[in-house]
């Protein structure tokens, strides 16, 4: 990237980032195996310790935005789905309850716990899946293929309920596309209790596994005055201590009376995480019983009108990895004005930026998936050294020669 | 030493070069299979029963695509090296006893070489990373390095005490010595320095730091394809092999046991079997140990071979020296 | 610009080479095919030897897909030809 | 949080407070923005800065930033001319917000002045042509687009 000066004026964080861009810098790598989507992270670095990281995103864009203000109410539902593999009910839920918030529509009981149901199973897939990754970042890859194999389990629920293993399209503006399945129930009993012991013995894993323990201690650390100033959400929030989880404190779905019980953890750090997620992942499997138990006999489906009240709607759930935000306008047509989404990834770049510094370059796998990355990976890494002013090129003469004399001089 | 024809077939056929690349082929199946069984896998399957041929049509399979030379690495070297390469455990399995006492080619210092050998390896693997002038082999050459300077120590010291317990530094001599009892009693510290040190040069977990596939690609042989990979993935597994053999001589008796027949021939054959078992032993506990743990960093490496290892060793030394 | 550069990767990969298309939107574009920043289907850069449909393929599907191609590979292969069965 | 509340915050600033069954609506001119979302800010407990959307009103484009506690949102909301699309960055105040406001700079053209991606991209393709207008203003033709960026 090339490094434009400008006498704007300097803000906080501006002026330490143009402090350092004046200085060479070293690509790390066209494609960087180590997330899995493209992104692009600048590091200043000193020696090996980073001291600045500038992220760089996009590399996937696709304009959705745009699109959606071309498709009916209807289809965008399909589309916000598949903005994420990972928690796309989370992307469609947002956007019916957003586009319902707008229309004088009140949604059957039984919708909306069906609809906790699903989402509450795909937090669980959600968290289980970054926990394998992380495994695999920390060459662990033992502990990948079992949590991955645990979490079969939940796609092929989701599957049964819905017919998709990924994207789901069972949410749809009016309730859900279809009912529980007959004799499901008993099932998805069953596969809780065999996650939840899963998970009781990972939590024992991770905490005790040496190996693991050295590489998420005390990595990756935030604090809470960092945590307010950049606005983290999810698990990357409420790990420095902060109690905020949408689903209690503004519920939606029918979380108002599924509560869950919000998880905490003082220690700011990747192995907390480590924890506060295996947590949030023991709790879901009680809310997924819980709800199962409560749920209501009825319709799950209403009749939706084609165009949608002229109005303007805010919306937000607790996806998997934090605040998932959906701005929805209506002009009364059968399009939207305007749908702005904001994820819960683009929410947390800043403080991942913040997790970073400190760190040396090994560390960066780990400290970038700890906050559970979901435009995925670093598509490359620029590496910039504060202490040499020297232009590197992308050419590998150069780079072997640092290379010889880096460790010539250790 | 004067090599007449009986040992030239010895050298290239059995015990020698043939029968330990087809045991390198089989470790890398016990391997791949140990590790998929404790991953809840299945393995290699489809070629041969239970997949046992999986490793040999890897080969050739990596050995039949085209090789690409990039511009900018040195190309005498990325074209020869993976030979030389091989050729560093390759000298090394002539070494190891494996029909009795004495091995195919024996003399009275053959620990020297066989240090010698693993750090030729070394080298090798260095030159290999650094001639092909990738971003990403030049840091994992780095790694390499630092990685050796941390675990040669120990490593040395661990190969060392059995030698001072034999006095000898021939492997056939601390072999023979052995038949009154395996040295993995007295010289246990010795013999689990040297299976993390072992797991050190092999680039296994937890110290497959210069290949860490999720921070450097495929560490420095990231560059290397078709035939010359082929030979470097051969290498590695016969240096398992190697390092296993090395163990299994040093600290568990070697080839030595009961003698059960008068005959010599069939008596050979009762200490091949033993050699066997006990290499397959060693080979499942370095499989085992590498599947259950993670990686972890350099600095860490570093500490725990300089910090830990290197003092256990010296007392072990000690131990021995002041015991014997 | 995209387009070049996935030209390239593919030129520099080592022969034997299959390029496989998983997915609707590496097939045609799926759901995105109109968005400004969506460049439609794959095989308008590279030759696909295998398209693979679903959003997202089940795995058996791609296993399936990947066997299919594995077997259908006539022998010899014919100079710089895409396989498409 | 009531409309009462944000009161003396709008007569200060000179804006409007509107009240909507999850969102109270601060509209205040352009000039102003910063202070109001530094006033919103430092109200107990209301330092999370959801997101800034950017909509495209025809005329003018509107910037609105999201402010969440408990069950209800503020909403900051101002208009810039679409013919002279300039803003005060709040990132000095709110450092959350240079992500979300490098997003609206790409997609709408609005500058922010101070930001640190100001004349950077962030999440636009290298590709995407300079001379063609932000793609989420209205008017633009997403398939004009895609043959200058040679998608199509």
């Amino acid at each position: 990237m090339s490094d434009q000066g400008t006498d704007a004026k300097r803000t906080e964080a501006g002026a330490g980032l143009m402090q350092y861009s004046t200085e060479g810098m070293m690509p790390f790598g066209p494609v960087h195996p180590s997330l899995k989507e493209p992104e692009y992270f600048k590091l200043y670095l000193e020696g090996e310790k980073i001291v600045h990281v500038e992220p760089r995103i996009g590399y996937v864009h696709r304009g959705i935005e745009r699109a959606a203000q071309e498709r009916t109410w209807v289809k965008n539902i399909y589309m916000f789905e598949r903005i994420c593999g990972i928690c796309s009910f989370h992307h469609s839920l947002t956007y019916t309850e957003g586009v319902e918030a707008l229309a004088p529509f009140e949604i059957p009981k039984r919708a909306k716990y069906l609809r906790e149901l699903v989402a509450e199973l795909e937090r669980i897939h959600s968290h289980l899946l970054w926990l394998g990754l992380l495994g695999h970042w920390a060459g662990f890859d033992t502990l990948f293929m079992w949590i991955w194999k645990d979490r079969e389990h939940i796609l092929d629920l989701e599957e049964a309920i819905s017919g998709n293993r990924v994207n789901k399209s069972y949410t749809t503006l009016g309730g859900v596309r279809n009912d529980l399945p007959d004799g499901l129930a008993d099932r998805i009993r069953a596969e809780m209790a065999y996650v939840e012991k899963r998970a009781a013995y990972y939590k024992g894993l991770v905490q005790s596994e040496e190996t693991l323990v050295v590489r998420t201690k005390g990595r990756g650390r935030i604090n809470q005055e960092v945590a307010r100033k950049l606005c983290p959400v999810g698990p990357l929030l409420r790990c420095t201590g902060i109690a905020r989880d949408i689903r209690a404190e503004d519920p939606y779905a029918a979380y108002g009376e599924v509560p869950p019980q919000v998880q905490t953890s003082n220690e700011g750090d990747i192995a907390s995480l480590l924890t506060l997620r295996l947590n949030e992942i023991t709790d879901s499997c009680r809310m997924v019983k819980e709800t199962l138990e409560k749920m209501p006999e009825g319709p799950f489906r209403v009749n939706f009108p084609r165009s949608v009240p002229a109005g303007e709607a805010s919306f937000h759930v607790e996806a998997p990895r934090g605040e998932l935000f959906y701005f929805v306008k209506s002009g009364g047509g059968s399009v939207p004005e305007r749908v702005k989404v904001r994820t819960s990834t683009l929410a947390n770049i800043l403080t991942a930026t913040e997790m970073l510094k400190g760190h040396v370059l090994a560390d960066v796998p780990v400290v970038l998936t700890g906050m559970d990355p979901c435009f995925g990976c670093m598509d490359r890494i620029s590496v910039v050294d504060v202490d040499r002013s020297k232009e590197w090129t992308v050419g590998g003469e150069a780079l072997r020669r640092y290379g010889i004399e880096y460790y010539r001089r250790k | 030493m004067r090599l007449d024809l009986v040992q030239v077939v010895e050298l290239l056929f059995f015990p020698g070069l043939t029968f330990f690349v087809w045991l390198a082929f089989f470790f890398e199946w016990l391997e791949r299979k140990t590790a998929a069984r404790m991953q809840g896998r299945r393995g290699p399957v489809v070629t041969g029963p239970f997949g046992i041929l999986q490793p040999v049509a890897d080969f050739f399979k990596l050995a039949s695509k085209e090789e690409i030379i990039p511009a900018e690495s040195d190309s005498f070297v990325f074209r020869w090296g993976p030979a030389l390469y091989f050729a560093a455990p390759a000298i090394g399995i002539a070494f190891i006893p494996v029909l009795g006492y004495q091995a195919i080619i024996n003399n009275p210092i053959d620990l020297l070489f066989m240090l010698f050998v693993l750090t030729f390896s070394t080298l090798m693997a260095t030159l290999l990373g650094y001639a092909s002038a990738g971003r990403y082999s030049t840091i994992a050459v780095g790694r390499l390095v630092i990685q050796y300077t941390s675990y040669e120590v120990p490593l040395l010291i661990a190969m060392v005490t059995p030698a001072v317990l034999a006095g000898s530094l021939s492997i056939g001599g601390i072999v023979s010595a052995q038949s009154s009892g395996w040295y993995i009693f007295p010289a246990f510290i010795a013999f689990a320095v040297f299976i993390v040190a072992a797991l050190a040069e092999l680039e296994k977990p937890p110290f497959d730091i210069p290949e860490a596939s999720t921070e450097i690609v495929g560490g420095w042989m990231t560059e290397y394809s078709g035939n010359a990979l082929a030979y470097i993935k051969l290498t590695k597994n016969l240096t398992y092999v190697f390092l296993s053999a090395l163990a299994v001589s040093l600290f568990l008796g070697g080839a030595g046991g009961p003698v059960l027949f008068s005959d010599a021939n069939l008596q050979a054959l009762v200490y091949f079997v033993y050699f066997l078992v006990k290499l397959f032993a060693v080979g499942f506990l370095i499989f085992a140990i590498k599947t259950a743990l993670a990686r972890v960093r350099i600095d860490q490496a570093a500490r725990l071979f300089w910090t830990v290892l290197t003092p256990l060793s010296l007392l072990q030394l000690a131990l021995v020296v002041l015991l014997r | 610009m995209m387009r070049e550069r996935l030209r390239t990767v593919y030129e520099q990969m080592p022969e034997p080479r299959h390029v496989v298309a998983i997915g609707a939107c590496a097939l045609g574009g799926g759901v995105m095919k109109d968005c400004y920043s969506a460049g439609g289907g794959i095989d308008s850069v590279i030759p696909v030897d295998l398209y693979i449909p679903g959003c997202p393929p089940r795995p058996e599907a791609i296993l399936y897909g990947i066997l299919k191609l594995v077997t259908g590979i006539p022998d010899p292969i014919p100079e710089g030809e895409a396989i498409v069965k | 949080m009531s409309s009462e509340e944000l009161a003396p915050l709008a007569s200060r600033l000179g804006g409007t407070v509107a009240a909507g069954p999850k969102t109270t609506i601060l509209s205040v001119s352009p000039d102003k923005v910063v202070e109001a979302c530094k006033g919103v800010s430092s109200l107990p407990g209301w330092y999370h800065l959801t997101t800034i959307t950017g909509m495209d009103l025809g005329q003018d484009i509107a910037i609105l930033y999201h402010f969440w506690q408990g069950k209800r949102f503020v909403q900051v909301r101002t208009q810039v001319p679409k013919s002279a699309p300039r803003l005060e960055s709040i990132t000095g105040a709110l450092a959350a917000g240079i992500i979300y406001e490098a997003e609206i700079q790409d997609v709408l053209g609005v500058a922010f002045e101070g930001n640190p991606y100001l004349g950077k991209r962030l999440i636009l393709p290298d590709a995407y042509p300079t001379d063609a207008p932000p793609p989420l203003q209205k008017g633009t033709d997403p398939h004009k687009i895609k043959k200058m960026m040679e998608l199509e």
